[in-house]
């Protein structure tokens, strides 16, 4: 007990206060200096500790430390320190006003001991990281961030009605994990938590927008949502059954999209999901093992993300340019570059050596003994190392002559290649010693990632992943296009469906979306315009509401009030 | 002690003396009857906050007018819940007299005496049924109040003679079967005070002279507060009467009315007897929800932004009788929140309103473009703000009523009002954000280029001058401080009004 | 980049090591299961992908920007 | 039968004033008979106070030496036939405002016919 159990989100708070009122450099400074403060106030709050304070007749836990949520905090000031030196030459007050509120809105979650604090949070995030987005400053992006805010609001809604049928039911507001039944509260929580968590079918926000951000606002969009979401699923749902099967559709799923797409921070995007989808099987699987890699593996993947998601901003940056069929050659113009990003690229993969090795053996022998399950996980990290491990340095840095319209390129400046440069550090560091990692997770550790088997296994996968892509690299690249995804449902306006029908999956979504398009403009709208008329009253004649036409006359009115009256009457009588 | 026993009548004195006074003036003083009914009603206004203050921590106040106790004399009653209503109509009514410096004489040049004289006329009618302790005088303010109400809606434009005619017919009726509910319960309990009927009829059992009284006087109320379907009158008056009228009445008239609902529900009757004795509250619930829905639908079917809002209200003032419909703590601290909270965003959106007529010469929201928000910016971040408010969003008042209402459906297992809200909370936003998307983000199909912004930048900006600005400004403004504060004034003002038998 | 000689026979080289580790450590598993595993995965993703979701799912770049 | 009539005929009476003003507000379409409608309506209720607070063999709350004070059976209660007053005074100044908007719309549409006024409005 340190005695100063201050919420970490006051620093962020606090310094998101400071920043209007400072020059340039003193805002970086700040960006660096605050959330240094919180990690080592982070670091030093001892468990149990709790700060709540009264609200009507409830009680708001806005400090409430336990393994888990120390492990994730750690995590979210780490990457928060690091991204502020990687934006050190970024000078855009709106941005970093966005950074500091989104990152102060991720602890705010982690360390809420009650729903509604928690709740608040997450809103407070979701407006900041949709700003962030908007920071991207092209239309892409407006539109992009307009369809990230309403999507997070939609989650938001949902997670608010399950917490008010929660806290009504038990009475209970406190962060909590439920038992594992479907009640209509816990449903709607997991269904609105699943929204930032990015499981497939409510995920599109996720790759509609991360690569649409600013180079700086991605690296703080890859860290913090998903992983909130991550831990409030360990916290609330572990154990539960239906998560495993999530987890294995959200690495698959995305896995797949990751090899087809052709802009880097695109795959990247995806691969947060695939990765998160990792995390949710295990804890799926639930129990000790299974919560501990599921925590470690976010903590790791937190770290490594970031560095990939740096290496790709730091290409954006210097070439303006993420399509990899535009891409090539680059591999002199930024050599560091590549190196801290093949760190992260390794760490992901799950090479040995590096922390990802470690954390992902965790999640693979928690799952162990679930045949399909193992196969399909082994299946998707086949699929990481192709796409993020081979495919994207590859054709990014090494394949071909550097592009003539890319030739005098900018180069990255020093202070990315030093954040570049401390995380990739920590990935190595984690992975040569274990047991750093092991004494920080919630529970007690009794694994070893070092057995053979497990160094067999993490070396004999990449390794025929790699002949393979060698086979066909000239063949893999592709043309320059983009793949639907289910973003097409609500992105698609509906009057366009002429140039659709071309074959059979398109004829599908245009007779779904005619009969959409029929069933709006031509049932629900016209009734709204006239509705006196929908009813099918007299006076109703035109097609649009008019107040002279549709004027009920003096009598009908006093009709209507007798009838009331008589009504009334008789019911009470 | 002593000296406060008058608090009650300090409230209802300075309208009524405005009212006298704003006409004495000789016509060359242009601006004498303005600053004649923003004074007095700002005196109401102060006196009301320092009754609201009062009667939180020490209880009621009772002030017998002419020394003359009841039965035989008249009683005015000043406790947690009228002063909570007192507080709102001369708050509603101190703001929208301000915003009315330029307006009224532009609107009804050469009347301004005599428009402020009536709208004095009108706000005291209000605070006296809010304030009075007696059956009969309730009428007779009820009477005095739509008076001046008929008067204000017929100052509009060629229609508004025969909406406010429309108005009066209604109204009358509802006013009368309040009499004659008045007369059932008289003859059956021998008194006239409100008090001595809340003593005797718990002792009748199921009388059910007093339950026709009771249920006349709901529904003859039910008229004035314009409950589905009784709201025939509302839109045509609030729509064809001058800018200033329709503010003036549309935010405090209506509520006012709900006032008379809760006291003669939860106040005069055995809310018990009244919830399960006869299914009154429910009928009034179900209606309110009706209505709701009704409201917003024809809300979205509207061209004009005064006759949108005019059907907004019938919807808002529907959440406020399901409040009384659930007929529980809840849904009363929900329908008082509410009368509250829909009182300001009503005020502040016809303020809206007002300034938008008076910039553009009309309120046709199909009509309304981007160059709005460069022209008017404050008086369109007040609009955003109040429609937020409208739709319930925190931390926007609207939300938290709204919030109330819903843990009380909650509560009951209400399904259906529970339904109702959320279907509701979605069609506000339709029809709120017809408006924004115009206002906001439409560019006529066009993308947003450069040749928008070089006509964007050609736009000067035209904002209503301070007098008008500052009452809808600060308004909208005070939606956010409301809604920060609604568990200070659910916890100082609102749990103590709760009566106990609910 | 290039692959040369030297590169294939080092990736041989830890093919034949790890797969020996792994028969000693414990030699009722087919040592290079998981090397077979990620050829067929990484032949059968890039086949089910870019054979069936590319067909059906690409669109050019500017397709949400066509109204 | 009769005898039930007969001791309630001031009700019976003041029942039919008060449906006869309400047939002239519902299905009038002249405005003006709805306006007498409305009059008859209003009457019809004051009526009705009168009537209740009547009794037979009392006097006027004035102490009169022929009625024994200690006996309030001998008196009439006062109240609702002052309060009646007050009903007729704002009754006549409603039906005072209703004129003067009749001739407002009169002046401004030419007639008083609802449908017709209805037509009007329409075409404007």
């Amino acid at each position: 007990m340190t005695g100063f159990d201050v919420p970490p989100v006051a620093f962020f708070l606090l310094g998101a206060a400071l920043l209007p009122w400072l020059p340039a450099v003193g805002r970086a400074g700040v960006c660096v200096l605050f959330p240094l403060l919180a990690l080592v106030h982070v670091s030093l709050l001892t468990e149990g500790a709790e700060l709540a304070v009264p609200f009507l007749q409830y009680e708001l836990v806005l400090l409430k430390v336990d393994g888990m949520a120390r492990m994730f905090g750690i995590a979210f000031t780490l990457v928060a320190v690091v991204a502020g030196i990687y934006a050190w030459h970024m000078r855009e007050l709106k941005q970093q006003l966005a950074a500091m509120l989104y990152a102060g809105g991720a602890l705010g979650v982690v360390f809420a001991g009650d729903f509604f604090t928690l709740l608040v949070f997450w809103e407070l995030m979701a407006v900041a990281s949709a700003l962030l987005v908007w920071a991207g400053g092209t239309d892409r992006a407006g539109a992009a961030g307009l369809r990230y805010l309403l999507v997070h609001l939609l989650g938001g809604s949902l997670l608010l009605a399950g917490i008010v049928m929660e806290v009504y039911t038990s009475g209970d507001l406190s962060v909590r994990a439920f038992a594992e039944e479907f009640s209509p509260g816990s449903l709607l929580i997991l269904l609105g938590v699943l929204v930032n968590a990015g499981m497939p079918g409510l995920h599109a926000w996720l790759p509609d927008s991360y690569p649409k951000s600013t180079v700086t606002g991605s690296i703080f969009l890859n860290a913090f949502t998903t992983k909130t979401a991550v831990y409030v699923l360990a916290v609330c749902f572990p154990g539960w059954e239906v998560l495993f099967v999530c987890g294995l559709i959200m690495a698959l799923y995305a896995v797949s999209y990751a090899v087809l797409a052709n802009d880097i921070r695109l795959i990247l995007a995806y691969h947060i999901i695939s990765q998160v989808g990792y995390m949710v099987a295990a804890i799926g699987i639930g129990g000790e093992l299974g919560l501990n890699s599921a925590a470690a593996h976010a903590y790791n993947n937190i770290l490594y993300k970031t560095l990939m998601f740096m290496g790709a901003g730091a290409v954006l940056f210097a070439v303006s340019e993420t399509r990899l069929t535009h891409l090539g050659g680059l591999f002199r113009k930024m050599p560091w570059v590549v190196v801290l990003y093949l760190v992260g690229a390794a760490a992901i993969s799950g090479l040995p050596l590096f922390n990802g090795f470690v954390s992902k053996s965790m999640v693979m022998d928690a799952v162990y003994g679930r045949d399909l399950g193992y196969s399909l996980l082994a299946l998707a990290s086949v699929g990481t190392f192709l796409s993020v491990g081979i495919k994207l340095p590859y054709y990014t840095w090494f394949y071909r002559e550097t592009p003539r319209e890319l030739d005098a390129v900018g180069k990255p400046p020093v202070n990315m290649i030093v954040a570049m440069g401390i995380l990739a550090l920590i990935c190595v560091a984690y992975g040569l010693w274990p047991a750093w990692q092991y004494a920080q997770l919630p529970y007690g550790v009794d694994f070893t990632a070092y057995r053979t088997d497990l160094v067999v296994k993490a070396i004999h996968i990449p390794l025929g992943t790699f002949v393979v892509f060698w086979f066909f690299r000239h063949k893999i690249l592709g043309e320059a296009k983009i793949v639907l995804d289910t973003d097409w449902f609500y992105r698609k306006p509906a009057s366009n469906i002429g140039g659709l029908i071309l074959d059979g999956v398109n004829r599908f979504f245009g007779a779904c979306e005619s009969g959409l398009d029929r069933l709006i403009v031509q049932r629900i709208v016209p009734p709204f315009r006239n509705p006196i008329k929908a009813l099918g009253f007299k006076s109703g004649q035109g097609d649009h509401y008019d107040p002279d036409m549709d004027r009920t006359s003096l009598g009908s009115a006093v009709g209507l009030t007798l009838l009331v009256m008589v009504v009334a009457l008789v019911l009470s009588l | 002690m002593e000296a406060w026993v008058h608090l009650a009548v300090a409230i209802l004195l300075p309208a009524f003396f405005g009212a006298l006074v704003a006409v004495i003036f000789p016509a060359r003083w242009r601006n004498a009857p303005w600053v004649t009914a923003v004074i007095t009603s700002g005196l109401a206004f102060a006196a009301s906050v320092a009754g609201l203050v009062y009667t939180a921590s020490r209880g009621e106040v009772r002030y017998y007018l002419g020394g003359w106790e009841p039965p035989m004399g008249i009683e005015l009653v000043m406790d947690p819940l009228s002063a909570f209503f007192c507080a709102v109509v001369t708050g509603m009514a101190f703001f929208v007299f301000i915003h009315g410096k330029t307006v009224v004489p532009r609107e009804t040049p050469g009347k301004e005496a005599a428009f402020y004289s009536t709208a004095l006329l009108l706000v005291g009618g209000l605070l006296g049924i809010v304030l009075t302790g007696d059956l009969f005088n309730l009428y007779v303010f009820l009477e005095i109040s739509s008076l001046a109400g008929y008067a204000l809606v017929a100052i509009g434009d060629r229609r508004a003679p025969f909406s406010a005619f429309r108005y009066l017919i209604l109204g009358t009726i509802g006013a009368s079967f309040y009499l004659l509910g008045v007369a059932f319960i008289a003859m059956e309990t021998g008194s006239f005070n409100m008090g001595d009927v809340a003593r005797v009829v718990p002792a009748l059992g199921d009388s059910a002279p007093a339950t026709v009284g009771l249920i006349l006087i709901v529904f003859g109320i039910g008229l004035k507060m314009a409950l589905f379907p009784m709201h025939g009158w509302l839109s045509d008056a609030y729509t064809y009467a001058t800018s200033t009228s329709t503010a003036i009445i549309a935010p405090i008239g209506t509520k006012v009315a709900a006032y008379v609902l809760l006291r003669g529900c939860f106040y005069m009757f055995d809310p018990d007897f009244v919830r399960e004795g006869i299914p009154l509250t429910t009928i009034i619930g179900y209606l309110g929800a009706v209505g709701i829905i009704w409201g917003s639908v024809l809300a979205i079917a509207q061209s004009d932004l005064k006759r949108m809002l005019a059907f907004s209200s019938v919807s808002q003032v529907g959440y406020i009788a399901l409040g009384v419909g659930l007929a529980s703590p809840l849904g009363m601290i929900g329908a008082v929140l509410h009368t509250l909270n829909h009182a300001v965003m009503k005020a502040c959106l016809f303020l809206v309103n007002t300034n938008i007529l008076s910039r553009f010469g009309h309120t046709d929201i199909r009509r309304f473009d981007r160059t709005f928000r460069i022209r008017m910016p404050w008086t369109m971040a007040a609009f955003t703000l109040a429609a937020i408010s409208m739709i319930g969003l925190p931390p926007t008042a609207g939300f938290f009523s709204k919030w109330y209402l819903v843990l009380g459906s909650w509560e009951n297992a209400n399904y259906v009002f529970l339904g109702v809200i959320l279907v509701s909370s979605l069609l506000n936003v339709v029809y709120f954000f017809r408006v924004l998307e115009k206002i906001y983000l439409r560019t006529d199909g066009e993308p947003y280029d450069e040749k928008n912004e070089r006509e964007d930048a050609a736009v000067e900006r035209e904002e209503s001058p301070a007098s008008m600005l500052f009452p809808t400004v600060f308004l909208a403004a005070s939606l956010l401080v409301l809604g920060l504060a609604n568990a200070f004034i659910v916890t100082y003002f609102i749990r103590p009004m709760i009566p106990s038998g609910l | 980049m290039t692959m040369n000689r030297i590169t294939w026979i080092l990736l041989v080289l830890t093919l034949i090591a790890t797969s020996a580790a792994s028969y000693r450590a414990d030699p009722d598993t087919f040592p290079l299961y998981y090397f077979v595993f990620g050829v067929l995965g990484c032949l059968l993703m890039l086949f089910i992908t870019k054979g069936v979701a590319k067909k059906l799912l690409s669109r050019k770049e500017d397709y949400y920007d066509r109204v | 039968m009769i005898e039930f009539l007969h001791s309630y005929y001031a009700y019976w009476a003041i029942i039919l004033l008060l449906v006869i003003g309400l047939y002239g507000m519902l299905v009038k379409t002249n405005l003006m008979k709805k306006v007498i409608g409305m009059i008859i309506f209003q009457n019809a209720i004051i009526l009705l106070f009168v009537a209740a607070a009547f009794k037979w063999d009392a006097t006027v709350p004035v102490l009169d030496p022929a009625y024994p004070s200690e006996d309030p059976v001998n008196y009439l209660n006062p109240l609702p036939h002052t309060l009646m007053l007050t009903a007729i005074v704002v009754g006549v100044a409603i039906v005072g405002v209703a004129f003067a908007l009749l001739i407002a719309i009169y002046r401004n549409y030419g007639t008083l016919e609802e449908p017709v006024l209805m037509e009007r409005m329409r075409s404007e």
